[in-house]
């Protein structure tokens, strides 16, 4: 039963290992956003640390969002995609494969960096722990949500802009929890309850969106 | 009854006049063009339609006869 | 095996055509004949169950496979107007995900050889992008070496193949045939299946 | 082809464009009656608020379009799942012809609300969580217009857009409870079922009378929307090519 | 000479109006990542006015860099580009065109939203004069840069995140300009300094942009 | 008219084909063969300028094409594996669009009479995704109906077409050619073009 989700993960990290290109620009785009910032606000110390549980949050979303477009359609066009759906297994385990392979190489490197990240924010340890434990905590979620919009945004022109627009609302709980986390360990009261509501917010996305997705890519293959 | 004593005391609203009429004049305006734009949406359609429907009437008593003269 | 029962087909508002219906037995290949729009694709992606159809009903070994699902497709070996192949991978990469994905047993010598069959020997570790048009297809129609799912599916499978391709493919269904295996294909080019009984159904007027 | 349900009978479009039509007057007369009613009584005779001065009287607006934006989503979704789960086609129509008046009238809520924000509050906007909630329903509204328009065959726009407001659904009960959930500046519920409302009660009939006057009007707006939508669907049907050679109304 | 960049620019925007959605679904990216960083950072008053210039210009960067992979993408891949290169006029043209097509449905747009959303971070009227002015000024240099790296990163895989990589550096000039013409503005001292650089920028961009695009692009067809 | 002289062409690290040369006069069409991935895309990319050659040199009327720039390609008409037609326009739209592009006349009737020409009457209005394979093809050939330029390149025109077309299509390039014209052209079908002189020119070993 879920050796189909091993060989999905299997394959897909060894496309996304064959073009390593992806992987580093999603980092760089991350790295490049967190910086812009203080370069459009200026270089005030203490503004910045507030700025900063937000500012890295917003960007590790946009920086999964932006390769959600790809997370289909690389297998619609060439075909693979109806060769899946048309494999003999629910294709919600398929899709489970590929939401788990797009946050190996796209959530987890984002945790990794995250607290490089923060230092130029001159933000505590503590508050670096908890902002790497809610990146690693909440990014499957966005993993998860965000194939349901490459799902249905699938095949459509402008599906990269439509998809956002779609993927962006659901993330805002994300988001407030994820950064809320670390505010609330920067002003001292402890991250503890936003960090367990993320991972609620995770277990749920995880269980629920490939299902969701599935029904939307076989709309999609119609 | 009426809680007012003058219309220029209405159209004050105790001070408040531009959020409060602001808040019903989008209404109104919002309640006043929709159903313009559907109706003239559905005008819109309609005519297309008929239009679509006579061109296809014409086409089947034309001479093409069919969409494979290749 | 395969039978198909007044099915009807309409993409956007247009009725591509209705009560189509055909019985297909083991060891026979439909053929889908019919002008360019005339719904051969759409017949085909009806008959493997991606496109509901609009009326009628398709039944694989008496039940409809609406009903059998993943039995019907553990069945089923379709080939698209699409290759199905992935360019950053080479041809044996290809080969070896493709039929893990559908989970089956293919030996890395089993790939090896499906490619050299379809001439593709000295290329196994080049990746697929910078194949040609007619490799990359033959790439695809690969996996049909080792193919033993008894009913294939095929979306004018012969496009952009030379003549020496053609002719091995052509070669490759007859066998199919032979072995009891069933086939719908639908071709613009002449092409003759050698063996096997072959009914054909025109689509559109 | 399904006389045996009634149901179906009327979800069968040939039937439900005529209905629709005969309906659409007596909805639009409701809803001015009401509106009417309830403006004399919310705008003349309501006394001022002993807080907020006059200001409050943009509850009268605020709070029916602000019920308005969820319940028509909750509707939408209603009609989704149906959809989804019987094939009917009306049922895409239906969501369809409601989605612009939903995102109106979520628009009218946050306008309403910053009108309302700016004296009361001192401020247009604040990041609280009922006003970002009703933010995020507009945008699961545009999200939705967005995606219907983007997909052509109108039977995958459907059930996309289907799928799509299943899963944004979540949303409605966030905006609702998110006074109770989370602490904050917005006010919560004064109207309840299980509490004799806290409001005066000429307030509280005007606020019901202007809720029951937007009501009227989304139904009417919507079955106005539906028959177009109808008509441009089933141009190719028997009943549609006699409705337009024949009288169109 | 210049009839072909009209041409161009009008089938673009054809195109552009029979999708709609796609100029629709820009504006509301550009509204919604707006509306995130307060999300993420909190909510109050006087933050959020400092840091309105740099989200807005953040934002509207992100959300014309979102539209651009699709620049040549479409053309590229339905054959349409190769008919173009090989039409009897220079390409660079056929790029201008293009690039100011781009900034029409996106830049353009944006400029006018943006000064509705500074409402929500509760920027003076002056302020938010400047801001619509600066984005003006500014986008027609992000869609020529991006022109560029539209064309260099065409038909890779990932081109999307790839192109961000390469464009963004080169827009935060522009972005350093037009956020600070809006932060001189809210501090007092005047933006006009800034605009003029911007104005200086944009010129400078179009006049070079569509040339090497071009050159990318014939190697692109290669 | 149209000459090449020992070009070499060199993919990645494989050498496709050196030494090749042709010599095309009006009235001629060039027909390149070979099997699969023997390199007749490449060839033909190379003829249009859009892909240097490793060695030799492509002449138009006698002038190096890479000096004549938009002259020659004034004088050239090209259509490749792909249609190079928007999805989002209608037939009659795409025509127009690309004739302009081209700066070239066609009024909104000539455009027509292509369509109808090509069996595409009665879906001029509608957008072109919603067409088959084969009827994608045929309003990408629809730009052939009109067409006056002396050079025709074409890569595997024939591919999706159905028989009747197919015959449409041969007609039309021997009209081409008879006019003075000059085509190259590969395609793996047997196809016969009526009058016209033929060079074959075959490529790999
Ligand atoms: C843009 C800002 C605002 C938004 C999006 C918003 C949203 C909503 C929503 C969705 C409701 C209906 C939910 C319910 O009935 O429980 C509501 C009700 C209400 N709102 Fe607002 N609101 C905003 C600003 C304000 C302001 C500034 C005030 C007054 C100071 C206000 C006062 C009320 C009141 C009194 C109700 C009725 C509650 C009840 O009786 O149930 N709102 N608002
Ligand atoms: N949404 C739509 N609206 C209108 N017509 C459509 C729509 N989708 C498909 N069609 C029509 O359906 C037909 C497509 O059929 P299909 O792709 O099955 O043809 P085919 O027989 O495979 O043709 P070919 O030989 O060219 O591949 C075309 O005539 C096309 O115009
Ligand atoms: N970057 C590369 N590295 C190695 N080989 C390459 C590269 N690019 C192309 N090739 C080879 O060049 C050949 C492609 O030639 P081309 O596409 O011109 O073939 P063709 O004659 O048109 O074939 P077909 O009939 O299949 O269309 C193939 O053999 C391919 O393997
Ligand atoms: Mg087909
Ligand atoms: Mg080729």
């Amino acid at each position: 039963m879920f050796g189909i989700v091993i060989a999905v993960i299997a394959r897909d990290l060894r496309l996304a290992l064959r073009r390593q290109a992806d992987i580093v620009s999603a980092l760089f785009f991350f790295v490049i956003v967190v910086s812009l910032f203080p370069l459009g606000i200026g270089p005030e110390p203490d503004l910045l640390r507030k700025l900063a549980p937000g500012v890295l949050w917003v960007a590790a979303l946009l920086a999964t969002m932006l390769s959600l477009p790809r997370l289909f359609a690389d297998d619609h066009r060439d075909g693979t995609l109806e060769q899946l759906a048309l494999a003999p297994h629910p294709l919600g385990l398929v899709v489970l494969g590929k939401v788990v392979a797009h946050w190996l190489v796209s959530g987890l490197p984002l945790a990794l960096l995250a607290p490089v990240l923060g230092l130029q924010f001159d933000l505590s340890a503590d508050a670096l722990v908890v902002l790497t434990g809610s990146i690693l905590l909440g990014t499957p979620a966005l993993s998860g949500i965000g194939g349901i919009g490459a799902a249905l945004t699938l095949g459509l022109r402008g599906g990269g802009v439509l998809l956002s627009l779609l993927v962006l609302p659901l993330y805002i709980p994300v988001l407030i929890f994820g950064a809320g986390a670390v505010d609330a360990t920067v002003t001292g009261l402890g991250g503890q309850a936003h960090l367990s509501l993320l991972a609620a917010l995770t277990c749920a996305a995880l269980g629920f969106a490939p299902w969701a997705a599935a029904a939307a890519l076989k709309i999609a293959l119609e | 009854m009426i809680h007012w004593q003058s219309f220029a005391d209405f159209l004050a609203m105790g001070g408040y006049a531009g959020y409060v009429w602001g808040s019903f004049g989008a209404t109104a305006l919002i309640m006043i063009v929709e159903p313009i734009l559907v109706a003239r949406n559905r005008r819109n359609t309609i005519s297309f339609l008929k239009r679509q429907l006579r061109a296809e009437a014409r086409a089947e008593s034309g001479a093409i006869s069919g969409n494979t003269t290749v | 095996m395969l039978e198909a029962d007044n099915l009807e087909c309409v993409r956007g508002d247009r009725r591509l055509f209705k009560g189509v219906g055909f019985r297909l037995e083991a060891g026979e290949l439909l053929f889908l004949q019919g002008r360019n729009g005339a719904g051969k694709t759409s017949l085909l992606r009806m008959l493997i169950g991606l496109l509901p159809p609009e009326a009628g009903v398709i039944r694989w070994r008496g039940e409809a496979i609406k009903v059998l699902a993943d039995e019907f497709r553990a069945d089923l070996c379709y080939l698209g107007h699409q290759n199905a192949i992935k360019e950053e991978l080479t041809p044996l990469e290809n080969l070896v995900a493709a039929a893990r994905l559908a989970e089956e047993e293919l030996s890395q010598d089993d790939a090896l050889d499906a490619l050299e069959q379809v001439g593709l020997a000295g290329r196994e570790d080049l990746a697929c992008k910078y194949l040609s048009q007619g490799q990359k297809r033959r790439v695809a129609l690969a996996r049909l070496v080792k193919e033993k799912r008894p009913l294939w599916v095929l979306d004018e499978p012969f496009v952009a193949l030379d003549v020496a391709a053609v002719a091995w493919l052509a070669g490759l269904i007859g066998a199919h045939l032979q072995r009891g295996g069933l086939a719908v294909m639908t071709t613009h080019q002449a092409v003759d299946i050698p063996a096997g009984a072959v009914k054909e159904l025109r689509l559109g007027a | 082809m399904n006389d045996r349900f009634n149901l179906y009978r009327f979800a069968a479009p040939a039937v439900f464009y005529p209905l629709a039509g005969r309906l659409v007057p007596w909805f639009a007369g409701l809803a001015a009656i009401f509106g009417l009613a309830g403006l004399a009584l919310g705008m003349l005779v309501a006394p001022t608020d002993f807080q907020q001065g006059e200001g409050y009287r943009i509850i009268f607006i605020h709070v029916p379009a602000s019920w308005m934006s969820m319940f028509i989503y909750l509707v939408m979704a209603f009609w989704a799942a149906i959809g989804l789960a019987f094939n009917t086609r009306l049922s895409g129509m239906m969501a369809q012809a409601l989605a612009p008046t939903g995102a109106l009238m979520a628009f009218l809520s946050l306008w309403t609300g910053a009108l309302w924000g700016k004296p009361m509050w001192g401020a247009w906007w604040v990041w609280d969580a009922r006003l970002t909630s009703e933010l995020i329903l507009l945008f699961l509204y545009i999200g939705y217009l967005a995606l219907t328009a983007a997909i052509d065959d109108p039977r995958r726009a459907d059930k996309a857009g289907g799928l799509l407001l299943l899963v944004g659904v979540v949303n409605v009960p966030i905006i609702y409870f998110s006074v109770k959930w989370w602490n904050t500046l917005h006010q919560g519920a004064s109207v309840s079922l299980t509490r004799s409302p806290s409001m005066a009660s000429v307030m509280l009939w005007g606020m019901l009378l202007m809720a029951l006057c937007f009501w009227m009007y989304t139904i009417a707006v919507a079955l106005l929307r539906v028959r177009t939508i109808l008509l441009e669907r089933e141009r190719h049907t028997d009943w549609v090519k006699a409705e337009l050679t024949g009288e169109t109304r």
